[in-house]
This record gives structure tokens, C-alpha cells and sequence, in this order.
């Protein structure tokens, strides 16, 4: 088996977030993930510090490291000075480079992030692009949402907003050059490469579950994974 | 012996160490920072873990403190060590210096401030307050929330300022879980219709009979342990104090309301002996606590010949451990001064 | 309560503030939902302040929200964020101004982890090199855009033509504040007030006019967290983070909400409508919502901004309660109305001529 | 919750596992520390856990159970005590003489008793 704690050592935040954890339950205690799932981040860290590989392995396959919502609430508190919201990036960091993350229902959703967030980076330089978040995927946003979609020249103008114009401004079209810089950024740092990996996995998991998973976010394993909950992930 | 031994500070230590330096015939000047002699112990209402009154033995200090080999200097402090040869000068803060055979430093320990605990509200939250003001509270037979109301609920939180490293304090102040358990049980006694709870990372019952009061504690007084660390506390709407834990013996976490909360402060290095120790050239260890020559066998020696140590002033002690720390002291300056 | 404890934990936390001369990074989610926010700020600060503030139209994303939905590794981002101080360097300036919270955060994080690791410093300039042949100075003040706001809530209450008061009972309007997590939480010297009683907003809520309310859930978490709230399948964790905020709050009848982080008031709004079509419930009396506003909304309000000019017809919570009490003159008719000719708003109404 | 309303949004909200101890009933604790008061000297050393055989067959565990009765957490607890086969192997190792297998044939009445507002 991988030395999988010598990997995760690697990664700075895990260097960073992990001193010797003496088990307090500061964390869990402020932890809205701990709240509202059945997550205990107090174990997450009991665990990871054993450095038992099975256990480490275990612990990547499953739902538990994808409750975070990583406010860093517990890096506030820590008595020693440890943020298990670092740890668990660098767990899911690890996850998702082994492939592992497709063995869980929460991890799965990596794809569906992948090719909201990660496409509309290097499409439009945004993390979140207005056209790209319709009633659809998000009918929390309500009948104003679709009345700023169906409005959104008149409205974005009157804003004071630059909407795909040149210069600078709000939304504006972010130049060419400074695109292929960000794609070059991605392509240099290893950024391409965890889409890549996100990727492959996520299409070899489709094949095993007989779905059907094509380009975009119009096909049945991307609707599954945005949508299915197993109802086992909370009390 | 017609030799002169400065004590700097005193309290339980530095007046333990001169009386029994003054019955063996030695000349001795204490130097207390405060109006009078006898440290934190004088601000108590009762000791763990028979519950005696704190007075008997604030009185047995006091007792020993006068003596015709002693004099009391109070309200100054010691600036600064002076090594001469085989004597010492030490330069007070009211601008005198004294001379000296040897010195004794029983500097002490500072409470720890409970407002370093942002988290906690002291000094914010009416309802949040330290054990030491809760002492006070016992002194007047009293326990009442801000408002003046009987509490139906008290929570106490263990380790406030101790094993903390976002206060740099990384040490366990020793006496605070005991404290807790005491201080749980006179509630009980005060107040039988008032649930107690404790919440800990730890029970630390290291000395005689500290264990069997924690067990009481729960057989007789059914005084709530809750294992895990306070993570904050707020104050509520209809004026209680609100608090999260997780419950790590349950593993989730928990939050309750309460009347009153105790925050258990922990022992840190005095500020005085701190300036002391860096203008004398006195090493402290990595809690800021003087370090002694050895942990084992040397811990009253400060590794410079005819200046020791004794008390808190090294590392958090109960009064047992201090009166004998300082008459071990007082042992090692004999020594000393007879070897010279 | 005593007041006093607080002001002694607020003066141990204030952070120093450049003054002038600001490269201003704008914020993803910002420019979506409270575009009119961005205006109205940069409005402020150049036409009431008077203060330099440069926008580079090459910046992008920090990928915050992608680096914390973990599909950006952190090498990835630090070279993003590296690109970004390149910008600023090769500009001529030295103070960034992040208007989101995400980005303050990851910004005051990796400076703090180059800190500690000169090495990952050296590794992310060559790859910043290599990918764009840029380098970068390290920015010598980081401030986000609700801490110069806080440094000049003086100036802008001087220019001010309404306050947080309750124009019909003369009493403060009662304000939550929430702040973002990543403004404060991992690094508690870097906001002002520190974490545990964050100062930034309540300050302008008390130089306005207004008093801040301390409620049980105050300090918690939105509920954002990136892929709980980005992957429908988990919103029930998102939306539940929020409703324990709005029980918590409701006690104390709170007039609104105010926030420094881009993400928090869409949430705080939106999911006061879901709630209410799921369970029926509603916080404010009157079967109303509380108003959640971002404090470039509140600023610009206090300062005599149409509010439709701001863009508060894109909440999904009414605000129009807020207004009335703080008697602000508006054209309920004009809050949807989009059909007449309108002028970019580079300058906005309460801009003194 | 509508199930309409779930199916609009595609999701239903998050229930909490927070222990609320103020809302939580602890009168099967009542009932227990009065008839056997042995149970509140557990001060949660787990041997009883460690040497339990239903513990290495079931997700049964006695130490937790001890903390659920205290807490009030009556949910949890009606599961446990099933689990328990009252074989009496935890009686042996509680350094703290607590009679655990008492404990669970009186948590077992006192559930029954609250379940029928009896107590």
C-alpha cells in the first residue's frame, strides 16, 4: 500500500493544520459541518494523526471528508493550533489525486464543481458567471433571479456594470491575453492536470454505474451527482 | 548562623521558606509586591480537598511570617539580582539595595487573565466570572447571578488559560480541576437545587484524597461531567449565558444554557518575576517559568551558586507541594551556606 | 452586557489601513448579485473620499471559490494570486484592496504561509515566471474594501443625509452584522476587532446612527461553504446554517442585516424565501422578511443613493421596510421599471456637485 | 416540510445533531441514579466497553449509552439498551463498582415507563 501520510505531508496546509491534537473537541463544538452532518472533524484529526494508512485510505474513500464547508471556524479555537480545515484539504487534495473521491456519494460531486467553478475560471475568468446560474440548476434564487436573467442589459447597465464590455468594470470580458496567462497558470501548476484527473475518473465511475456522461453538465451522471442525496449524510 | 538571606515575594512559599530560615537562626528580608504578606491564598474562602478554611492556614502564615529574624518590606518589588563575589546585592524598587549571603526567589504566579479568553466574555458577559471571584462569592455565603437571582444552572470550564497555545500557556496549571470539583461541591451544598456541570478535557487528580472528592462529587452531590472544551459562550436573549461543547464521550455537540458560568483560571508566570528572571539573567523554561538546575534532584537551584528557588515561581503548585518546595529550598541555601 | 469589555478587545484589534492609493480586485460573486455594491464603493471613494483606486482590466478570478471547492490545487492559486501582486507591481501600487472576503482571506493566507515558508514564495515566482514571465512585490498593505470604509465611516457620516434611525421613533435601527468567516476566523490580527467580536461593521452601524445587536448565533457561519451550498444535493446543510442564524436573531427584532462578505447576503436573503416556501415561516413582523444588505448598500443608502441606482430590487427579500423607517423618499413604481433611458451610473445621485 | 417544496428546490433542510440540553428530557436519568445510584460514579474509562461481547458483534456501546442516558438523548438510548445481553462481564472490570448491568435493565424499565408517561 502508498505511504499515504508521507503524501499528505506534502502538502503545506497539512503541515500547517496538523500539531499534536489531544482530542478537546473545540472544533466540533463550533463546527456548523458537525452540526448539521454526521461528521466530528475532533475525529477526522484522532485519525489522520495515527498515520495509519488504512485508516487514512478508508477516510479518503468516504463521505466524511466532504462535509466541510471549510469556514475555518476551528482554526480560530484550536487550543494547539490546529486547523482541521487545512487538513481536510489537503485530504480531499489526496482523494481526488488517487482517484479515490469517486468512491464516495459527496466525493463524486467534485465533477459537477469541475465543470460549473472550474470550466467558468477558464472561460470567463469568474468563479461564478451570471449566465451560468440560471433557476435550473438554482431555483433558490427565486423569481427575482429570473427577472434579473430575463433583464440583465438593462439592468447590469443601470448597475453601473461593464457586462462583457473591454476596459475595466463589473463582469467585464476579461482580454484574451490575460485568459491564455490564467490557462498557462493552470497548465504550469498542476491545475489542468487535477481537471484531467477529476475527469477521468469521474468518466471511468460513469461507465461502472451505466451512465451516460458526455461533455457539459446536460447528461445523467453530472444530474445525478448535483442531485442525488442518499439521506445518510445527517441524523 | 549570622548570615542574611533575601526572599523575594511573599506568599505561601517566600513566607514558608523565611520562617524556617529565621527559627534556624538566619537573618531574613521578604520582599512583597503587595500591601501585605500571604499571597493568593488570602483572596480564598476554602481549600481543597478537605474544604478547610483557607484562614487556618493564612493564619499559620502570618504566624510564621513574624519573627524577630524577619523583616517585611511590602509594596516593593526586586528589580534586579547583583552578583558580588560570595555576596548579592539586590536593588528594590523603592531605590534601596540590600545585601545578601543568598536569595530566594518566590516570585510566584500571576492568575491568568480571563479576558485573553475573548471567546469566553469575561469581562463582557455579566454571568461569566473566574473562580477566584467565585471564592469571593463563597466568602459572603452568597452565590448570585449578576441580576441578583439564585442560579438553577453553573457551568464550570476547566482549563481557561492552561494547555492553550493560542494564550501561550502551553502548560496544565495543576489545581484548577481540583478546584473545580470543590468549588462544585460547596455550590451543591449552598445551592441543592442548582445543577452543576464541569466540563473538561481532563481529570487531573494528582494528590492525596483529590480523587475520592471527585467521587464524591458525583455519588453525593451529582455534580455533571461533561468531557470536551468550551468552544464560546454568549449571552441570550432572557440574560443567561449560552454555551457550546462538543460532548466527545457522545460525539456531538452539545449546548446549554446557564446562570452562571465559572471560568477555572490557570497559573502563569508572574509579570514581576518575568522582569526579574531577564534582568538578573535567570533562564525560564518554554512556559516562561523559571527553570530550575534539574527537574529531578535540582529543582530548587537556579544553576547560579547562592540563588535559589522556591514555589509557583518554577512551575504551577498546590500549597502542599509549595510549603514543602520551600523548606527544600531553604535546605539547598544551608547547604550553600555552610559549603562556602 | 458590559460595553466596556468590548471596547478594550477593539482597541487591541486595529490593523493599519493605507490611506490612499488603492489597486482594487473586484469579487466573483459580488458582480453577479450586488453589482450596483461595486459602484456604489468605488463611487464613494473616488467622488466622496477622494481617493485613488485603480481597477487593471486583466484581473481575474483569485479562483477562491473554486481553491476552496477543491477542484484548484493550492499551487494553481497561489500562482493565480502571484499574477494578481504582478498586476498591482507592474501599476504602480502597493495597497490592495480585495472587495471580496474569499480573497481577502486566501490573500492574508498565503502571504502568511510564504511567511512561514520562504520556500513555496520561491517556487510559486518561478512558476509565475515561467507561465507569464511576470514578477511581483508583495503587497505592503492588505485591506478589504469594508475596512477603508470602516477607516472613513467619519467622513462618510459627515456627508451623510440619512442615518440607521427610526425616523418615526427616533430610535436606532436594530442591526445585525455578520461578518464573513475568512475576514477574520484565521487570522483574528488581521480584522479589526479581531474575530470573536469583529468591529469592522458594527462601527459603521454605531457611527451611523444604528446599534448592533449581540444575539446567541452571532459569529456562526452563513452556510455558504463553497460545495454545500454549489451542488444542489447538499443545500439542506446550507440553508440549515442559516435558519439556526434567523431563530437566533429573531428574539431580538432585528431591522436588518448588514454584511461584509459578498456571498453571506445572497445567502441571508435567499434562503429566508426558501424557508418561507418550505415551512411558511417568516423573521421580520408583518410577515416580512428581515432586509439583508451588503455595507456598500448601507453606505450608499445613508448617503442619499436612490436605492434602485444601488440595486436593491435584486434581493429577493423586500427592503422597502428598511427605507420607510429610515424615511428614504423612493419610487416604489421605478423598482422594476428598467424602460427608460439610463446613463451608465459612474456617478450616482448623492455625489455632491 | 411540504414534499412539494423539497422537490421545487431538490433538497430538504438539514436536521441538527446538536445536543440541545435544554430541551432534552433527562426523567429516565432521574429514574436511573434513584434506583441504581451506582451509575453516577461512571466516570467514562470505556473498560466496560472494551470488555463487552455484544460490543464486538453490535454497534452496542455501554460507556456511550451511560452518557446518553445523562444527557437526556432518549433516541439513541432505546436503541442501545437492546443491544445489551445482560451477560454481566462488563460488572468485572468497572474500576468505579458501577453495577452497569443494573444500569441497563433499569434503563430498559425506565424507557418503557416513559414511553407510557409514566414517569
Amino acid at each position: 500500500m502508498e505511504d499515504l501520510y508521507s503524501m499528505l505531508m506534502q502538502d503545506v496546509r497539512f503541515e500547517e493544520g496538523l500539531n499534536a491534537c489531544m482530542n478537546c473537541g473545540v472544533c466540533t463544538a463550533i463546527c456548523p459541518a458537525a452540526e448539521f452532518y454526521d461528521y466530528d472533524p475532533r475525529q477526522i484529526i484522532d485519525t489522520v494523526q495515527a498515520a495509519n494508512n488504512t485508516e487514512i485510505e478508508k477516510l479518503l474513500k468516504s463521505d466524511s471528508i466532504w462535509y466541510c464547508g471549510e469556514c475555518m471556524s476551528c482554526k480560530t479555537r484550536c487550543p494547539r493550533g490546529n486547523a482541521p480545515g487545512l487538513v481536510i484539504m489537503a485530504l480531499r487534495g489526496l482523494s481526488q489525486d488517487l482517484g479515490y473521491f469517486v468512491e464516495s456519494e459527496k466525493g463524486r460531486q467534485q465533477l459537477a464543481l469541475k465543470r460549473t467553478v472550474g470550466q467558468w475560471i477558464l472561460d470567463y475568468g469568474y468563479c461564478l458567471y451570471l449566465e451560468g446560474v440560471g433557476t435550473n440548476l438554482h431555483p433558490e434564487q427565486g423569481p427575482v433571479w429570473d427577472w434579473i436573467q430575463d433583464n440583465w442589459k438593462e439592468l447590469f447597465n443601470k448597475m453601473g456594470a461593464n457586462y462583457k464590455g473591454d476596459g475595466p468594470g463589473i463582469l467585464r470580458k476579461i482580454p484574451k491575453e490575460a485568459m491564455d496567462e490564467i490557462r498557462s497558470i493552470f497548465e504550469e501548476t498542476g491545475g489542468i492536470a487535477r481537471y484531467e484527473t477529476i475527469e477521468k475518473f469521474s468518466r471511468k465511475k460513469a461507465e461502472e454505474l451505466n451512465m451516460v456522461l458526455d461533455d457539459g453538465i446536460d447528461n445523467e451522471y453530472f444530474r445525478h451527482i448535483y442531485k442525488t442525496n442518499n439521506g445518510k449524510h445527517t441524523r | 548562623m549570622d548570615k542574611h538571606v533575601v526572599v523575594i515575594g511573599g506568599g505561601v512559599a517566600g513566607i514558608e521558606a523565611a520562617g524556617t530560615l529565621a527559627e534556624m537562626g538566619l537573618r531574613v528580608s521578604v520582599i512583597e509586591k503587595e500591601e501585605e504578606a500571604g499571597g493568593h491564598i488570602t483572596g480564598w474562602h476554602a481549600l481543597f480537598p478537605d474544604r478547610r478554611p483557607a484562614k487556618e492556614v493564612t493564619e499559620y502564615l502570618r504566624h510564621r511570617i513574624r519573627h524577630n529574624n524577619i523583616t517585611l518590606i511590602t509594596k516593593a518589588t526586586v528589580e534586579r539580582i547583583n552578583h558580588h563575589g560570595h555576596s548579592f546585592s539586590v536593588n528594590v524598587s523603592d531605590g534601596t539595595s540590600l545585601n545578601a549571603d543568598a536569595v530566594i526567589v518566590a516570585t510566584g504566579f500571576d492568575l491568568f487573565d480571563a479576558r485573553r479568553k475573548e471567546e469566553y466574555g469575561y469581562g463582557i458577559y455579566d454571568d461569566v466570572i473566574t473562580s477566584a471571584d467565585l471564592e469571593i462569592m463563597f466568602a459572603s455565603n452568597k452565590v448570585l447571578t449578576s441580576a441578583g437571582k439564585v442560579p438553577s444552572r453553573i457551568g464550570f470550564v476547566h482549563c481557561v488559560g492552561s494547555r492553550d497555545e493560542k494564550v501561550n500557556n502551553n502548560h496544565c496549571s495543576k489545581v484548577c480541576c481540583v478546584t473545580a470539583v470543590k468549588q462544585a461541591i460547596e455550590v451543591r451544598e449552598i445551592l441543592p437545587d442548582c445543577e452543576v456541570f464541569c466540563f473538561y478535557m481532563d481529570m487531573r487528580m494528582f494528590g492525596p484524597l483529590y480523587e475520592e472528592l471527585y467521587r464524591e462529587s458525583q455519588e453525593k452531590y451529582n455534580v455533571n461531567y461533561i468531557r470536551g472544551k468550551v468552544s464560546e459562550a454568549s449571552s441570550t436573549i432572557n440574560g443567561r449565558v449560552s454555551v457550546r461543547v462538543e460532548d466527545t464521550l457522545a460525539g456531538r455537540p452539545l449546548k446549554m444554557e446557564i446562570d452562571l458560568l465559572v471560568l477555572m483560571v490557570g497559573m502563569e508566570m508572574s509579570k514581576t518575576g518575568e522582569r526579574l528572571a531577564e534582568a538578573s539573567g535567570l533562564s525560564t523554561g518554554v512556559n516562561r517559568f523559571l527553570k530550575s538546575a534539574d527537574h529531578h534532584y535540582g529543582s530548587n537551584e537556579s544553576g547560579k551558586k547562592g540563588i535559589f528557588y522556591a514555589g509557583t515561581c518554577t512551575a504551577p503548585m498546590n500549597i502542599t507541594d509549595t510549603i514543602s518546595h520551600a523548606r527544600a529550598a531553604v535546605t539547598e541555601t544551608i547547604n550553600y551556606l555552610n559549603s562556602r | 452586557m458590559k460595553i466596556d469589555g468590548k471596547i478594550a478587545i477593539w482597541k487591541e484589534y486595529q490593523k493599519e489601513i493605507a490611506d490612499d492609493h488603492f489597486f482594487y480586485v473586484r469579487s466573483c460573486v459580488r458582480q453577479n448579485f450586488f453589482p450596483g455594491s461595486e459602484t456604489a464603493f468605488l463611487n464613494i471613494m473616488r467622488d466622496v473620499l477622494k481617493k485613488d483606486v485603480y481597477e487593471h482590466p486583466c484581473h481575474t478570478t483569485c479562483t477562491g471559490i473554486g481553491y476552496h471547492s477543491d477542484i484548484v490545487p493550492i499551487e494553481t492559486t497561489m500562482t493565480v494570486v502571484a499574477r494578481q501582486f504582478a498586476l498591482m507591481t507592474e501599476a504602480g501600487y502597493e495597497n490592495l484592496l480585495p472587495s471580496c472576503i474569499t480573497s481577502f482571506g486566501l490573500y492574508t493566507e498565503i502571504m502568511d504561509t510564504w511567511h512561514h515558508f520562504p520556500e513555496v514564495e520561491e517556487r510559486i515566482r518561478v512558476n509565475l515566471r515561467k507561465a507569464t514571465g511576470r514578477e511581483f512585490k508583495i503587497p505592503k498593505n492588505l485591506a478589504h474594501a469594508s475596512d477603508v470604509i470602516y477607516k472613513f465611516r467619519k467622513e462618510i457620516a459627515a456627508s451623510a443625509k440619512f442615518k440607521l434611525i427610526n425616523k418615526n421613533t427616533g430610535e436606532p435601527l436594530k442591526v445585525v452584522d455578520h461578518i464573513g468567516c475568512h475576514y477574520a476566523k484565521m487570522f483574528p490580527s488581521k480584522g479589526i476587532g479581531g474575530a470573536e467580536y469583529p468591529y469592522v461593521l458594527a462601527g459603521m452601524v454605531e457611527e451611523w446612527g444604528g446599534k448592533v445587536i449581540d444575539y446567541p448565533e452571532r459569529r456562526h457561519c452563513c452556510g455558504f461553504g463553497f460545495r454545500q451550498y454549489l451542488v444542489q444535493a447538499n443545500r439542506g446543510f446550507s440553508i440549515a446554517c442559516s435558519r439556526e442564524k434567523f431563530e437566533s436573531m429573531m428574539p431580538y427584532k432585528p431591522d436588518m442585516i448588514i454584511t461584509n462578505c459578498p456571498g453571506c447576503p445572497m445567502f441571508l436573503d435567499r434562503w429566508q424565501y426558501v424557508i418561507n416556501e418550505m415551512e411558511g415561516k417568516r423573521y421580520g413582523p408583518n410577515n416580512e422578511g428581515i432586509p439583508v444588505f451588503t455595507y456598500e448598500e448601507v453606505a450608499g443608502l445613508i448617503l442619499g443613493s436612490d436605492p434602485w441606482e444601488l440595486g436593491l430590487q435584486m434581493h429577493q427579500t423586500d427592503c422597502e421596510p428598511v427605507l420607510d423607517k429610515m424615511g428614504i423618499d423612493y419610487d416604489p413604481e421605478e423598482k422594476y421599471n428598467l424602460k427608460k433611458e439610463i446613463k451608465r451610473a459612474t456617478s450616482s445621485s448623492f455625489v455632491k456637485v | 416540510m411540504s414534499a412539494t417544496a423539497a422537490d421545487k428546490f431538490g433538497f430538504a433542510i438539514n436536521r441538527t445533531r446538536l445536543i440541545n440540553y435544554d430541551t432534552t428530557d433527562r426523567k429516565v436519568r432521574g429514574y436511573i441514579s434513584e434506583r441504581e445510584p451506582s451509575f453516577r460514579l461512571c466516570f467514562a474509562c470505556g473498560g466496560c466497553t472494551a470488555s463487552c461481547t455484544a460490543g464486538q458483534h453490535t454497534t452496542f456501546n455501554l460507556r456511550r449509552m451511560n452518557t446518553y442516558i445523562r444527557r437526556g438523548e432518549i433516541a439513541p438510548l432505546r436503541e442501545e439498551v437492546t443491544r445489551c445481553m445482560l451477560c454481566g462481564k462488563c460488572l468485572l472490570v468497572c474500576p468505579r463498582g458501577v453495577n452497569t448491568r443494573n444500569v441497563v435493565a433499569v434503563a430498559s424499565e425506565a424507557i418503557r415507563k416513559f414511553e407510557r408517561n409514566e414517569l
